[in-house]
């Protein structure tokens, strides 16, 4: 019972655990929600972890699959499966979820229930997501889970929150009804079906591809996000609370790169193929553009925000050359920069809760009252600057390594980012946390409580070992990857 | 057996890592004693280990094997593993030497700091690190090591984290050294791209293979693919060996604390370069473009980086820019194939110049941390075994047989006059250039610190002391090899087949062969003297005689001449003393630049344009085209009873019409 | 010209006529009547149509309560006729065109051919024992059951509705405003008066 | 014989009367609830007078159904214009726009 339906207890026990939550009611009994939001996600993560270890690398196909009727009368089909990819993704989620709720145990005290409640089920709906094999079901998680993001942003959000939500809602809304266009489209070109794996075998002409790729592009491009479809990120980061920052960064932007994964190469193989240049160009751009544009900035939750922006012109990048080693650095990119850009947005929230301000020229010289931080710190900006040893390593050097086969300057310009990214990151952590103490509030400021230690010190670990051994998770997307790619160099004409 | 010395070759790199842990997460509860003690412990252990390999090497027992494989992409596996060879035996004995030396001077120099145990951390951690770049079979460790010897290096330099000097050093030092390491991994993804393998040996295997195979970098122009990668690694060397134009950091890394500034700045971490550069031999003697282009920068960097060190007036700097004038050498070195000769420089050179760095370092300690040889002079006298070290340093700088530099660095000149590199010609005259100013400059630094009449303030004056035994020591350990390493290895180094496993000349390249044959079949001794007997009827010898003749008078004899000669040539002078502007330019173009365009980007590109334009300029269309047909939504029922009959009389006349 | 057809013609021209007038009068009070006037007469025509069922229907549900419902708000409501007709005939220039258009172009319809009496002959009567109410009946309490049912519902929806949209609370009732107590100012409630202290012997 | 273009001419006459008296009343909402009326009945009428031409009581059904909504429609209606000139001691239309946009 629980083999079989592994995939769907990962998706609604959150959801259900979050109901619970709820259940807790108000804030006075803030601290049973907390313990039992905690509980849930650590239940979660179990569940998820024990997917890794009953997945069979070997093989390519979908693995813990379901499939139950859902709508029949338009063939549409509650049915899950996951493979290497997905398997990382959905790891990733209950992991940055355990970590999210632990950051808001002191920091929210308003409407606690709801706050935790919301993140517990948009984990759950992340992991539909990232398991879902039928489109109208991925097209389902997908809107839903902008509403509980929409509400954390909107009711524990900072002061300018309201446009930010918007911004963020309509940006994405924008873009994946343009995918709900494509995905109808292809269920009256093929054969009455929204399964993906029907979806794959449905043939196209180039022009039609072209238009489809571009529907589900406008989609994705805007969740990762790509230029120039990015501004809304900033903005939302700057004004969601710590915890969904974090889940911003960590994990929706990785949504966007795994539908390209899962929608546009294999579904419009030739389009991919002949827009590939646009495509590599717009990452280029926002690796240099973004990295420069984040030099330019004031505000650190921004700076951070650009920064995930031209991280993530490594992953799209490194899906459209189609070469194996780069697909696999994209993956493990993605992975990675769920935990980097995690850790820094939760350094933020810790300087944030603090001193209640962003701006960097607030701060300076926070080593000399917080060392701890200060070297916590110190270990996740190198591993934003990509430094070897930590994982923001992996997954740029197969790219580029990746890339290189395919065009030097693609390599070349891709590589500026070891410079540039070193340049903004140190840059502000030379303005924060370095120099002599700036004023009276930094002064004061206390070191890391236990608990800030404890999920800094968790993430310190995984980032780690993932730098120096990489190999657990490179394994388990082998035989993904080259399903990605066969499905993407077969020919659809 | 070889398991064994595989449990020795893990054990060397990962005591310091565990000391260094130590030292770092628990400074606290160790205190300072715990940590020096951890550390020192550690370090020695490495470096008696690494002794123990080095015999075990010149033994003839190499090894090469994986530890463990980091990760597998495309097929291919990454592995972590060590190359035991004379090259890296040599470089684990000097880098876990220097460090065992630094570490100890470290506890006379930093006793006061508040950083205490996390210096030593650092320290060891950077001993774990570029023991990991050495020991590497592979280009993908090489790039770890090479990276995590520039963290190490940045943390150290910012120690001092409230100096804005010192944070800016760091930063600006990171930064350089990743313009480096651009090409660096540029490099590292073309061997991948070409030889689908990232081992050291795999890779020399095939060299052959590829030797015709080209790259169109820019369309039109054909490059050979070993020139193209050669070039890109050497950026990498350049960055990181302070090699014009990329010199710009070491300078400036000056501001760390003096004792990393001789095991960082000027013993380890900046040859890694040249480490690399001969480590990867047999590519890089398939092309000539690419050594020609080692040698000129070398040249370069040998030639004008010298030429500040006249001007210096900080006694840590002039050091720092004789460092960069010695790496010039080391390039030059190997850029005329002399791999041997520059690796025997890069030895004796870290001795030297370590000794040197600790002997400032002593001298700024007896003078409370003022670094000005303006406010210096006649310390003879109250740091006696500080001077003799000094001096037998810049007698090793300088290249005085029979110190050890003289050996190292006669061999590099050498070489560059019997190579027929295209360029050689100009090298020679830059590295004979060279060796007068080296001269001057370490003896100037001699004479305006130690002798002629004491210009600091009385104050300062009655606390001059020589520096404790803990800084001692170290430095007269330091003075030993800087006297006798030259003789000692310049049979077996140079005039051996010492480095035939590592190294790779081919024959119509191989100078210190041509050298070599004048000393064949001689004994060590013999050797040794016929070297020096030759040397000293050699112009290098002379010019750096007249280098030191020219300090004294300048110095001791007329201190009045420096002010008369600046005079007379204003311009030249201010050109050196503000680094030929290079440092503004720096600053000003790339660094104000880039910050500028993302300044302009942002503004622009995003605000105004994306932002602005794009989106909000969307909503705006769409709020102007709902003013515009608001009034429509009257709010009137009978209007929209009008509005709907209207429909309805269209609707049928339009039906009417098509039937 | 049958009798049928003289009736026709007849209860045709009234109804034409009262439907001018309803939309022509001044006073509301006239409109309702000449407005029952057209209902009647079209009821009858209905019944030259044989639908005895609807024509009564018609008659007893508009004219008998709608109708009178009508009347009845008008006389309840005290309207200022005089303020309503200001601007009568303001549009009467375009809504007479359009109304002609309307009326043209369903005339070209209506008498391009299909509905003329040889193309559509009119059914023969009915029998006498040939019952519409009966023959409805059947239909709507068979095979319309639940549209019926619903209709049944809707009524009372609207009647529901109607009633508790016309319903005022009883203004004598101690209900508590619990909105408004919270609202309440201090100022509202509590005056504060100056006044100079007595002295008491 | 009656025609059913006659019954037919008949609705279309009501039908145009009541559109224009649609555009002719513009204040007084009640006259514009007659209208409506009217404009249904006519609807009726042709309902009624296909049903009988073609035999098919559908038609009828279809009246009486627009007879319940009808009654219900002015019944709501006028409910609402009674609360409308409690509140704004008014039915003129053209004071009727807070819906404005």
């Amino acid at each position: 019972m629980f083999e079989a339906n592994q995939l769907s207890v990962a998706i609604w026990l959150p959801i259900i655990g979050a109901i619970a939550v709820l259940a807790t009611g108000n804030d006075q009994r803030a601290g049973l929600a907390r313990v039992l939001a905690l509980l849930v996600s650590i239940v979660t993560f179990l569940v998820t972890l024990l997917l890794y270890t009953g997945f069979d690398k070997a093989s390519a196909k979908l693995q813990y699959i379901e499939d139950t009727p859902w709508i029949s009368a338009l063939n549409i089909n509650y049915s899950l499966g996951i493979d290497g990819i997905a398997l990382l993704l959905i790891l990733l989620t209950s992991f940055i979820t355990i970590i999210v709720i632990i950051s808001a145990w002191k920091v929210i005290r308003e409407k606690v229930a709801q706050y935790m409640a919301a993140f517990l089920i948009m984990e759950g709906l992340m992991i539909g997501v990232f398991s879902a094999t039928d489109a109208i079901l991925f097209y389902v998680f997908w809107e839903a889970m902008l509403i509980p993001m929409f509400l954390i942003i909107g009711i524990w959000g900072g002061p300018n929150r309201i446009y930010a939500t918007i911004k963020f809602f309509l940006y994405t809304l924008l873009g994946s009804l343009l995918m709900l266009v494509a995905l109808v489209y292809l269920y009256f070109a093929g054969n009455g079906s929204f399964a993906l794996a029907d979806l794959y075998t449905i043939k196209l002409t180039l022009a039609e591809q072209i238009w489809i790729f571009l529907a589900f592009f406008m989609a994705f491009a805007v969740k990762i996000p790509m230029f120039p479809v990015h501004t809304w990120l900033p903005d939302a980061h700057v004004e969601a609370p710590t915890g969904g920052s974090v889940v911003l960064a960590a994990i929706m932007l990785k949504m966007g790169a795994y539908g390209f994964i899962r929608f546009n190469l294999p579904i419009t193989p030739d389009a991919s193929h002949t827009l590939s240049g646009f495509i590599i160009a717009l990452s280029l751009i926002a690796i240099v553009y973004i990295a420069m544009v984040a030099l330019a900035q004031t505000d650190m939750k921004k700076l951070i925000a650009y920064s995930s922006i031209s991280h993530m012109g490594f992953v799209t990048l490194g899906l459209f050359v189609f070469n194996k080693m780069a697909i696999e650095g994209a993956v493990i990119q993605m992975i990675s920069h769920g935990f980097i850009s995690g850790a820094m947005f939760l350094c933020v929230g810790v300087l944030y809760d603090r001193m209640h301000t962003r701006k960097m020229s607030d701060y300076g010289g926070v080593a000399n009252t917080m060392p701890k931080f200060a070297a916590f710190m110190m270990l996740f900006a190198m591993a934003n600057a990509g430094l070897p040893g930590t994982s923001g390593f992996v997954g740029e050097f197969l790219v580029i390594l990746g890339v290189f086969q395919v065009n030097v300057w693609y390599a070349i310009i891709a590589g500026t980012t070891l410079v540039l990214g070193a340049a903004y990151t140190l840059w502000m952590y030379k303005r924060v946390i370095f120099g002599a103490i700036n004023n009276k509030n930094v002064e004061t400021l206390n070191d890391i409580t236990n608990r800030e230690g404890l999920y800094l010190l968790i993430l310190t670990i995984t980032v780690l070992v993932m730098g120096l051994w990489p190999a657990p998770f490179l394994d388990v997307i082998h035989t993904s990857v080259d399903r990605v790619l066969a499905l993407s160099s077969v020919t659809k004409l | 057996m070889m398991d064994s010395m595989k449990l020795v070759y893990l054990a060397i790199p990962l005591v310091c890592l565990f000391a260094a842990i130590v030292a770092g997460l628990f400074g606290r509860q160790i205190g300072r004693t715990g940590a020096h003690t951890i550390t020192i412990a550690g370090v020695a252990t490495a470096c008696a280990l690494s002794i123990y390999v080095y015999v075990d090497v010149m033994a003839g027992n190499t090894f090469n094997g994986t530890v463990y494989i980091w990760g597998i992409s495309d097929n291919f596996p990454f592995e972590v593993g060590f190359l035991i060879d004379s090259l890296t035996a040599t470089m684990m004995v000097i880098v876990t030497f220097v460090s065992l030396m630094v570490h100890i001077y470290t506890i006379g120099y930093m006793h006061e700091d508040p950083g205490y145990q996390r210096f030593f951390s650092y320290i060891s951690l950077f001993t774990f690190s570029m023991l990991m770049l050495v020991m590497s079979n592979n280009f993908l460790q090489l790039f770890f090591g090479w990276e995590a010897v520039g963290l190490v290096s940045y943390l150290l330099i910012g120690f001092w984290y409230t100096r804005d000097s010192a944070i800016y050093a760091n930063m600006k030092a990171f930064l350089v050294n990743r313009v480096g390491d651009l090409g660096f991994l540029i490099g590292i993804a073309a061997i991948y791209a070409t030889f689908g393998t990232l081992d050291y040996n795999a890779v020399f295997a095939s060299v052959p293979e590829v030797i015709n195979q080209s790259i169109e970098v820019i369309p039109g122009s054909e490059w050979s693919i070993i020139s193209f990668i050669c070039i890109m690694l050497f950026i990498g060397a350049m960055g990181k060996s302070a090699q014009v134009p990329l010199h710009v950091w070491l300078p400036d890394s000056m501001e760390g604390p003096t004792p990393i500034s001789a095991l960082i700045h000027a013993a380890t971490m900046v040859t890694a370069g040249i480490f690399m550069v001969a480590r990867t031999s047999p590519l890089f003697e398939f092309s000539e473009t690419a050594l020609s282009v080692v040698m000129i920068i070398g040249a370069i960097t040998a030639f004008f980086m010298a030429l500040l060190g006249l001007v210096q007036n900080d006694i840590k700097r002039v050091v720092a820019y004789s460092t960069l004038s010695q790496l010039g050498y080391m390039t030059v070195g190997l850029g005329v194939s002399g791999y041997a000769a520059s690796i025997f420089h890069l030895g004796t050179h870290a001795f030297f110049k370590a000794l040197l760095f600790l002997a400032a370092g002593s001298v700024i300690i007896a003078m409370h941390h003022e670094q000005d040889m303006r406010k210096m002079g006649g310390l003879r006298k109250f740091l006696p075994w500080t001077y003799i070290t000094a001096v037998i340093g810049s007698l090793a700088l300088a290249g005085i047989p029979p110190f050890a530099g003289f050996f190292s660095k006669d061999l590099i000149i050498e070489s560059v006059h019997h190579s027929e590199l295209f360029g050689s010609g100009i090298a020679y005259v830059a590295v004979l250039s060279g060796v007068i100013l080296t001269a001057f400059y370490s003896f100037r630094l001699l004479f305006m610190t130690f002798h002629g009449r004491p210009r600091m303030d009385q104050h300062t004056l009655q606390h001059v002391k020589e520096s404790p035994m803990v800084v001692i020591l170290p430095l007269l350990l330091l003075a030993i090899p800087s006297m006798i390493a030259g003789a000692m290895f310049i049979q077996p180094m140079a005039f051996s087949d010492y480095f035939s496993g590592s190294i790779l000349v081919l024959p119509q390249h191989d100078v210190i062969g041509q050298i070599a044959e004048h000393y064949h079949d001689k004994s060590t001794v013999e050797i040794v003297f016929g070297f020096m007997l030759h040397g000293i009827m050699q112009p290098p010898f002379w010019l750096a005689i007249g280098g030191i003749f020219l300090a004294w008078l300048f110095y001791i004899r007329r201190p009045e001449l420096p002010g008369r000669v600046t005079e007379s040539v204003k311009p030249l002078y201010n050109l050196l003393l503000n680094k030929y502007y290079l440092d503004d330019f720096n600053q000003k173009f790339f660094a104000n630049g880039t910050v500028g365009i993302g300044r302009l980007l942002s503004k622009f590109g995003d605000t105004v344009f994306i932002d602005g334009w794009l989106v909000n300029g969307t909503a705006k269309a769409v709020g102007y085209f709902s003013r515009i047909l608001k009034p429509l939504q009257s709010g009137l029922v009978n209007q929209y009873a009008f509005a709907m009959i209207i429909g309805l009389l269209v609707l049928m006349t339009w039906f009417l019409s098509v039937n | 010209m049958t009798f049928e057809q003289l009736a026709f013609y007849f209860l045709a021209s009234v109804a034409v006529v009262a439907a001018i007038m309803v939309v022509t009068v001044r006073n509301p009070v006239r409109a309702a009547m000449f407005l029952i006037l057209t209902f009647f007469t079209v009821g009858c025509i209905w019944l030259l149509m044989e639908a005895e069922f609807l024509a009564i229907v018609l008659v007893l549900v508009y004219v008998g309560a709608v109708m009178v419902l009508f009347l009845f708000i008008v006389m309840m409501l005290d309207i200022d006729i005089d303020q309503l007709r200001e601007g009568f005939g303001e549009y009467l220039p375009i809504g007479a065109t359009v109304a002609v258009i309307i009326l043209l172009q369903l005339a070209i319809v209506l008498s391009s051919g299909p509905f003329e009496i040889e193309q559509m002959p009119a059914p023969a009567a009915a029998t006498a024992e040939y019952s519409n109410t009966h023959q409805l009946g059947l239909l709507i309490y068979t095979y319309y059951v639940y549209p019926f049912e619903l209709a049944a519902v809707l009524l009372l929806l609207a009647m529901v509705a109607a009633i508790s949209l016309g319903l005022r609370g009883r203004s004598t009732s101690k209900r508590q405003k619990p909105n408004e107590q919270v609202r309440v100012h201090k100022k509202d409630r509590l005056r504060m008066v100056k006044m100079n202290a007595e002295k008491q012997d | 014989m009656i025609a059913l273009s006659d019954y037919l001419i008949l609705g279309a006459i009501l039908f145009s009367i009541s559109v224009a008296g649609i555009f002719l009343n513009r204040k007084n909402v009640l006259i514009l609830l007659m209208s409506i009326e009217l404009m249904l009945l006519a609807v009726n009428l042709n309902f009624i007078a296909f049903s009988h031409y073609m035999n098919d009581l559908a038609g009828q059904v279809f009246v009486f159904f627009i007879l319940t909504v009808a009654a219900a429609e002015s019944a709501i209606g006028l409910a609402i214009i009674i609360v409308l000139f409690r509140r704004r001691h008014t039915i003129n239309i053209q004071d009727l726009d807070s819906l404005k946009g």
